[in-house]
């Protein structure tokens, strides 16, 4: 089967689907690969490290049995695309049903990477997670590098400088990485989520759980529930009287296929410190902060808010070598031996699956 | 050589037996314990040979030579798995020449009116029915353990009358014995009584208790034997007979506790009145199915004498916060020559990545961390499995069991190791609230507790090791 | 000096042997309570002394003999059996440690 | 005795010499502050702290007997300077000859932060260490944020991330605290140095050294001895081959009074990983490698170059509190009960004076 | 009640005794130990007194009542500082007791002829010997710790000669009376030459060092009691001198051990041939001036028992790595209810935060990190000050010494805590390359080794203590 | 019964008791040096058995008598104040675990 790797073209992004280690991978389970040139340069990946890997750079990524992108396909790309043939990415299936109206009109394979169930087979196709991953982690880096403090505690000649103090509110992947990191470099740090298990699993790494009195549930898929507007309510009031406290927050709170939940209103920004940090790394589905700008960097109140819409995007080697390994364990879970062979009765084939051949799934 | 100079070279033999003790509760000296111990006893006999009372010596060597090579030639065929019964064997014949000792004793004093005097009689009375109690028992645990009859535990109707019945006939000939009866045929009924009681008192308990059974025998020969001393007012005796006596009961006190169980259910568990533990099952004598739990200093010894030993770090260390031990634990193992390493499952933990943030703030050197593959390839050639708070990242239904929810995700094959040792605080599921077959193999132990605290227990054993 | 004097100081003896017996083997690790069992089963060989002692004093009977050279039989099997028995479980121990690495 | 802080001028400076921290600590001292209104805003401290700390915001600060500032002044500044008034700050007297004489022409007592001698009472005015802390911590951040990769290894099921490889060029003050936070962030770290008992210090913080051969002597100061120009060839040849294992270098190394030594050239830049990130705290003094532009961030041959002049300035508010301490400890030891008395007798007062009233020192 | 259940009565106090010795090993039951013991002994005298062949009920009765109170009264009004005499006192008199039973014995035996077995005679010779040798030089022991004569090594010509002389005078008197002479001045020569030969013995030795001596002449005493139980064939004699003559010879060579000396040097030092180590000085009785090395256990009770310890981390910890282990030390300490904190200092290290750096890397909580100002507030109320590999920020020198190239910088006031331990490698200075008058404190011990080690070494005695 | 035979149990007791001393004090922390010296000081006060015996057994003449006092009055001291000394040392151990916190 012949996979084609097209440049991304969504400004700012910079990460690739597929990365040289993972091509000479596939070559070796019976696919063949075309990638566009230039295709890996904003990640570090030269068109060289490719061919070495086996990767035609000659061939038109378009031709290929099946596409694999890191973001949706532009309205110019889906017309480059054919029936019968496969589609990997990020296809934003939940919110952007004119997208998918468009590749179902086509009549293309459509697999979203968003919408693989959160299975424990599945765990290395879970593009989120390996997503989410870099996000938690950049996110502390960006917080660091804006907070005008240091983060961990020092007792010098020239006094003693106290550690920051910082906030994760949503404890998923991100979040938790987010926490692990802050700790790392020696801040105090809380973490927040309205899904219960998550205490233990903040404190597993070292930091302490904030608690509010507000406990949601989880739903099966291991999601958070919404909360309802009355539990919204008193989140909201709850943290603005702990907000003012912390020198930098962190928000990862989403609840999948609805906006992000309002965590911090106007008035707990204006209540922080001067030059405290917000990341809301809800930024793309409205953010967790009132004040948020989504894709800006922006001074609000004396605080800093961040917020980046493609955080891993300004990580682009490792985001992309783990996406590549997402997308090439898919690949090869749809085309076991390098033959196309999708099994409707499979969890993970059904369940990623957004457009069928001649008619949308 | 004269009696006085004979006790007094028994000396030797006591002293050599107190050092035998010691070193054998030590793994690193416990051979040379033994050989130090096989030391005193031959100079036990080369005195006794030399002491001018003792005459027949052409029988005596004939009968020691037969004896010897019987024990020899057992002791060195039989199989590895086969030594618990040879214990139990040798114990039991033991046993027995304590109560042929104090029957030819009796029949030799008791003619001669007067010449008994109570303490030697009653110590006559106490060696022939413990030896003979010894003797007997042992053989049915003999006889159990090599199958010859059926190990589980035999009970039948009216058997606790029975036991009571015989043991006090027993007991009504000895106190006539030590009262100063001097009537041949009573020493008779006694002994023949006490054999009796002795396979009466074995047949109920199962096979896998069979060890502590033997234990206990084991110290009861040591009692008889110190009981022969007090007849033939002979120190070693008395000296080597009661250590045995005292160091065998804390034994098997011991033994019952590693097993979870109360001597005494061990020994009458099988009549009904109490169940045995749920929880627990004997570490030697577990069989497939069952959950084995160990002691820290157990796990200790094998992680001290292993060549090549694999952490298998899991969420259960990062609740535990027992990184810095685990680092502690693994440093140790290496300063004594141990081969380390970390198998790090790719979703060990609740997050990508969680058990590299925890090694790594503990400092634990980034090649000693093996990926899956790399770790799996290396578990055949390894002795020790250490799996810390880790569940569903070694469950073997993954790889076995089609119908499992985790069916298909690649795990750590830590049951490729010779040993498996789990850390972890009761047997509840992990993350992914299913059953671990892997508890159940005969391979693993289980090691209950905190895993902070297991493993900073392991680090002090494993010092002591 | 009368006999009762003699069997206080066994008895002095006795109690002296139980307190070294348990304070010789406090805190054995849970791997070496069979050898350790093993091991003492062989100590209680001992009883070879009373049986020679029993069977070789020349002026008794015919059965004091013949019980006590059984005595002196199954004693014999008692120690030696013992003793290498001990030693073959703690080879296997020794065995392990020795083991040359193969890496 | 008065002290002036008025608001620094030079573009990019967001520090401020006394916070209003240290404001209440010198009035109990017998001290009375003349603090320009705006001062420390860039550093996150308003006016009104200052005022609240005791701080007079309505009198100038030049009106004031001593001035204190971070950086050294302007040419206007200078001419409000008088004869006989104390002025403190970095007045660079090594390199900047031109500016000591025209303090020296207005007769005021000058004192240079960076010409305190390094003993060990002088600790606590110790600004070179105290600044440097901050750049070290700071580079690491720098480094971070550019680079493409995870600092941290990080093993996941989409596959295992390698941790990020960090050499750091000069050990001393900002060297051993970038080793510590890359070290905290999860990096793989070396340090080196021509300093003997370096090494161990490295080693202190769980990093290795990295040995190249090539080792100088410490000076009496504990500074080190600038390398003959065939030391300094052989040590740019040996990191020549070294370099292109890294994927973060970060450059301290300084000879006081003398421009930076040139560590990196040009090739090993070449060398390194498409993404690599070099970070130059030397750039004042004309930077380590051979390609920083001092003052700018940049890329070349795929390498990032960060060639910032004045790190520290970018955390303003704890620089701003290490630099307020180590300034008021020098007011206390010149003027012990808010009274100038300056003892040239003193080795701090003799060492740290560049020029006197009337007369230059 | 007659002597053969005396002797069985006695048991009781044999096992107290033996239980009194266990107890009195371990610092939390001590003093129960000590009761044990005490209890053991009335045992003893009532079941002497009810012994029929005792008569003169009075004259003992008045004999007790004057040594007791004489006893009681010393001990309850001497301070805490002379203990160590009190002891020699009555270890003295007690020697003096065995010496005097001896002579009594033989005056009393001897002109009975035959009633002298060799082995009595012998046992007489040997309790009067050791016990007057330990009679007489526990009494120049107690004057000297009393300071009745100069406590420093006294020496003369001839003075090895002189007392190989009185010894070898001494020897022929014993032999002649186990070779059976009965002649009465030979006891009276024995038992004075031995305390000539006492006296001569311990002068030579140095009052710092009579710890090892009084200990030394301790196990003489059990040896002498041990003696008279021959003599008087008395079980519960022999056993208790032997136990106290046993443990009390390993206690001597203990204390030599943990002063860095061996016995023959403490014993025999004065005479020049062996010259005194240099390092070490006795933990009992270093002076001011002297450095003292104490071992891990000594540490480890103190900080087991220590209400509040504060660690004062230094640059010696980061260069071993031991923050992790530091941080395991305080959790265990912690955990045993000592109030634990960390005094940082803000140069210590050799960057800006460098002890920050390590003990976050630990996960030492921050709020028991202390400033400066805040722990030297904390000093005057801190059992232990646990100085880890710290120098120049200890240096007290800094606050006193207008001469030191340090004076001035504010350091930790560690000498104000009760006691103070320093872990380091040896006496080498810190980066400031001047020495610590700290190290020579009297409240202070160094402990000797890599941090790590020695932090390592802390934890497990502080497990067991 | 032979006194030989008598004696020889005598000394397996001795050896008994050698190792019993041996094996219970080994590993005590250096502190309690000084508290055990002592506590084994008082415990050989057993010499006061002796010198209740010699003293007390009513058909020895005079200097047997006075000597044997003498010996009871020295024993007496020993034993007393051998526990009371101890007892006060073991009681500075104890107060200061006991110390109620101060803050
Ligand atoms: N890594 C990721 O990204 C990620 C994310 C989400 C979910 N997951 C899932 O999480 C699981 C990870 O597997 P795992 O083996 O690491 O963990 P696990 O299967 O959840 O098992 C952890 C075990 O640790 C024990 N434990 C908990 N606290 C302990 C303590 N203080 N001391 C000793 N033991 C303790 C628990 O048993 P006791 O209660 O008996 O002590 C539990 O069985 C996988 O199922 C994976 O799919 C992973
Ligand atoms: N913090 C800063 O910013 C900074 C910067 C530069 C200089 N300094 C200076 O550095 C000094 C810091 O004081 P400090 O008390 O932390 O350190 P220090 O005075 O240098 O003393 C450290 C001590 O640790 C011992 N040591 C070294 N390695 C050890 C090991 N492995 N195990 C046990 N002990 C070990 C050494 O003694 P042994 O060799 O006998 O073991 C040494 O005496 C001050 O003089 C300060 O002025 C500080
Ligand atoms: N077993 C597996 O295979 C597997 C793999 C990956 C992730 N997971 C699990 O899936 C779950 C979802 O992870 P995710 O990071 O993708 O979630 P997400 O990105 O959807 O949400 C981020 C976090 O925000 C929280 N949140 C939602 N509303 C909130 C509110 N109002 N206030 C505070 N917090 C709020 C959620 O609970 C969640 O923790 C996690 O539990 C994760 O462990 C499981
Ligand atoms: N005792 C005190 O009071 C005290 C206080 C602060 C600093 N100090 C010491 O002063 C010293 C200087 O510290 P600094 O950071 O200000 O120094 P710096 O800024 O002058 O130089 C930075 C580092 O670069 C190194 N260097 C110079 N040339 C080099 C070359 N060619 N290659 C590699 N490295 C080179 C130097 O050795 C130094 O470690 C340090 O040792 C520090 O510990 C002492």
């Amino acid at each position: 089967m012949r996979i084609g790797v097209p440049r991304e073209l969504e400004p700012g992004e910079r990460r690739v689907a597929l990365v040289p280690d993972a091509v000479s991978r596939l070559g070796t389970g019976g696919f063949e690969v075309f990638v566009e040139p230039g295709a890996g340069a904003a990640a570090s990946f030269p068109d060289k490290a490719y061919a070495e890997a086996g990767a035609d750079i000659s061939n038109s990524p378009w031709e290929a049995d099946g596409v694999v992108k890191v973001r949706k396909p532009s309205a110019e790309e889906v017309g480059r695309l054919r029936d019968g043939q496969l589609l990997v990415g990020f296809l934003e299936p939940l919110t952007d049903h004119q997208g998918i109206e468009r590749l179902a009109e086509r009549g293309v394979h459509a697999f979203a990477m968003e919408s693989i169930p959160r299975i424990t087979r599945a765990q290395p196709m879970d593009a989120l997670s390996s997503q989410a991953t870099v996000s938690g982690y950049k996110a502390v880096l960006l917080a660091a590098e804006r907070l005008p403090r240091f983060f961990p505690m020092l007792m010098t000649a020239a006094g003693t400088v106290a550690p920051a103090k910082v906030l994760v509110l949503g404890a998923g992947v991100a979040g938790l990485q987010a926490i692990a990191t802050a700790h790392r470099l020696g801040a105090v740090v809380a973490g927040f989520d309205v899904r219960p298990v998550v205490k233990e699993q903040v404190e597993s790494l070292g930091a302490t759980f904030l608690d509010l009195g507000i406990l949601g549930e989880e739903t099966a898929g291991g999601y958070a529930r919404e909360l309802t507007e009355e539990e919204q309510r008193r989140q909201q009031d709850a943290l603005e009287g702990r907000i003012p406290e912390y020198d930098v927050v962190i928000t990862t709170a989403l609840v999948p296929g609805r906006a992000a939940p309002r965590l911090i209103p106007a008035g707990a920004v204006a209540g922080m410190r001067p030059g405290s940090v917000i990341v809301d790394l809800a930024a793309e589905a409205g953010g967790n902060c009132e004040l948020t700008q989504p894709g800006e960097i922006v001074e609000r109140e004396s605080v800093t808010l961040v917020g980046l819409t493609n955080v891993p995007s300004t990580m682009p080697y490792h985001a992309s070598q783990l996406y590549a390994r997402n997308v090439s364990a898919l690949l090869q879970h749809l085309a076991p031996e390098g033959e196309l062979a999708l099994d409707w009765e499979d969890e993970i084939t059904a369940g990623a699956c957004v457009t069928r051949e001649q008619a949308a799934a | 050589m004269s009696r006085d100079v004979t006790n007094l070279l028994y000396l030797i033999t006591i002293v050599t037996f107190i050092l035998a003790l010691r070193f054998l509760s030590h793994p690193t000296t416990a051979r040379r314990g033994n050989w130090i111990g096989a030391v005193g006893m031959l100079v036990a006999i080369v005195v006794t040979f030399a002491q001018h009372a003792v005459v027949s010596y052409w029988e005596i060597a004939v009968g020691m030579i037969v004896g010897g090579s019987f024990g020899a030639v057992a002791a060195r065929r039989v199989r590895m798995t086969a030594m618990p019964q040879m214990v139990a064997l040798f114990n039991g014949v033991g046993g027995g020449a304590a109560a042929l000792i104090s029957l030819a004793e009796f029949h030799n004093l008791a003619p001669d009116p007067g010449s008994l005097k109570t303490d030697i009689s009653a110590s006559i009375m106490l060696s022939a029915i413990i030896g003979s109690i010894s003797f007997a028992g042992s053989m049915i645990a003999f006889a159990k353990l090599q199958e010859l009859i059926r190990g589980r535990p035999i009970v039948y109707p009216l058997q606790q009358p029975t036991n009571a019945l015989v043991f006090a006939a027993v007991l009504a000939a000895g106190i006539a014995i030590a009262a100063g009866s001097e009537q041949q045929w009573l020493i008779w009924v006694l002994v023949a009584g006490a054999a009796v009681f002795g396979v009466l008192f074995v047949l109920p308990i199962g096979g896998a208790d069979m060890p502590v059974v033997i234990s206990l025998l084991n110290a009861f020969t040591g009692l008889a034997a110190a009981a022969t001393g007090f007849e033939l007012e002979n120190n070693v005796l008395i000296v080597s007979g009661m250590l045995v006596g005292a160091s065998g009961t804390f034994l098997t006190l011991m033994m019952g506790r590693a097993m979870n169980r109360s001597v005494a259910n061990v020994l009458f568990g099988a009549f009904g009145q109490l169940a045995p533990a749920a929880a627990g099952g004997a570490v030697a004598g577990a069989t497939d199915g069952q959950v084995r739990s160990a002691t820290a200093e157990d796990v200790a010894v094998m992680l001290a004498y292993a060549h090549k030993v694999v952490f298998v770090p899991g969420y259960g260390m990062a609740v535990a916060q027992a990184q810095h031990d685990v680092h502690a634990l693994a440093a140790l193992l290496e300063s004594r020559g141990v081969e380390v390493s970390y198998a790090i499952h790719p979703v060990a933990g609740r997050m990508p990545g969680h058990m590299n943030v925890l090694l790594a703030e503990a400092n634990v050197p980034y090649p000693q961390l093996k990926e899956l593959d790399e770790a799996n390839a290396e578990f055949s050639r390894t002795d020790v499995a250490l799996v810390i708070g880790a569940n569903d990242v070694v469950n073997p239904d993954a790889r076995n069991n089609t119908a499992s929810p985790i069916y298909g995700m690649p795990i750590l094959n830590v049951d490729n190791a010779q040993q498996v040792v789990v850390l972890k605080r009761s047997m509840n599921p992990g993350f992914a609230g299913i059953d671990n077959p892997l508890f159940l193999n005969p391979k693993t132990v289980m090691l209950f507790g905190d895993a902070k605290e297991s493993v900073d227990k392991l680090t002090s054993s494993v010092k002591a090791a | 000096m009368s006999h009762g004097l003699l069997l206080t100081f066994e008895i002095t003896i006795l109690v002296l042997a139980i307190f070294l017996g348990f304070e010789v083997i406090s805190k054995v690790p849970t791997l070496l309570h069979t050898p350790l069992m093993s091991g003492t089963n062989a100590i209680h060989g001992i009883v070879i002394v009373g049986a020679m002692l029993v069977a070789g004093l020349g002026h008794k009977d015919t059965l004091t003999t013949i019980v006590g050279l059984v005595a002196v039989v199954l004693a014999s099997a008692n120690v030696v059996g013992g003793f290498v028995v001990t030693d073959r479980m703690l080879e296997m121990f020794k065995k392990r440690e020795r083991r040359e690495p193969d890496s």
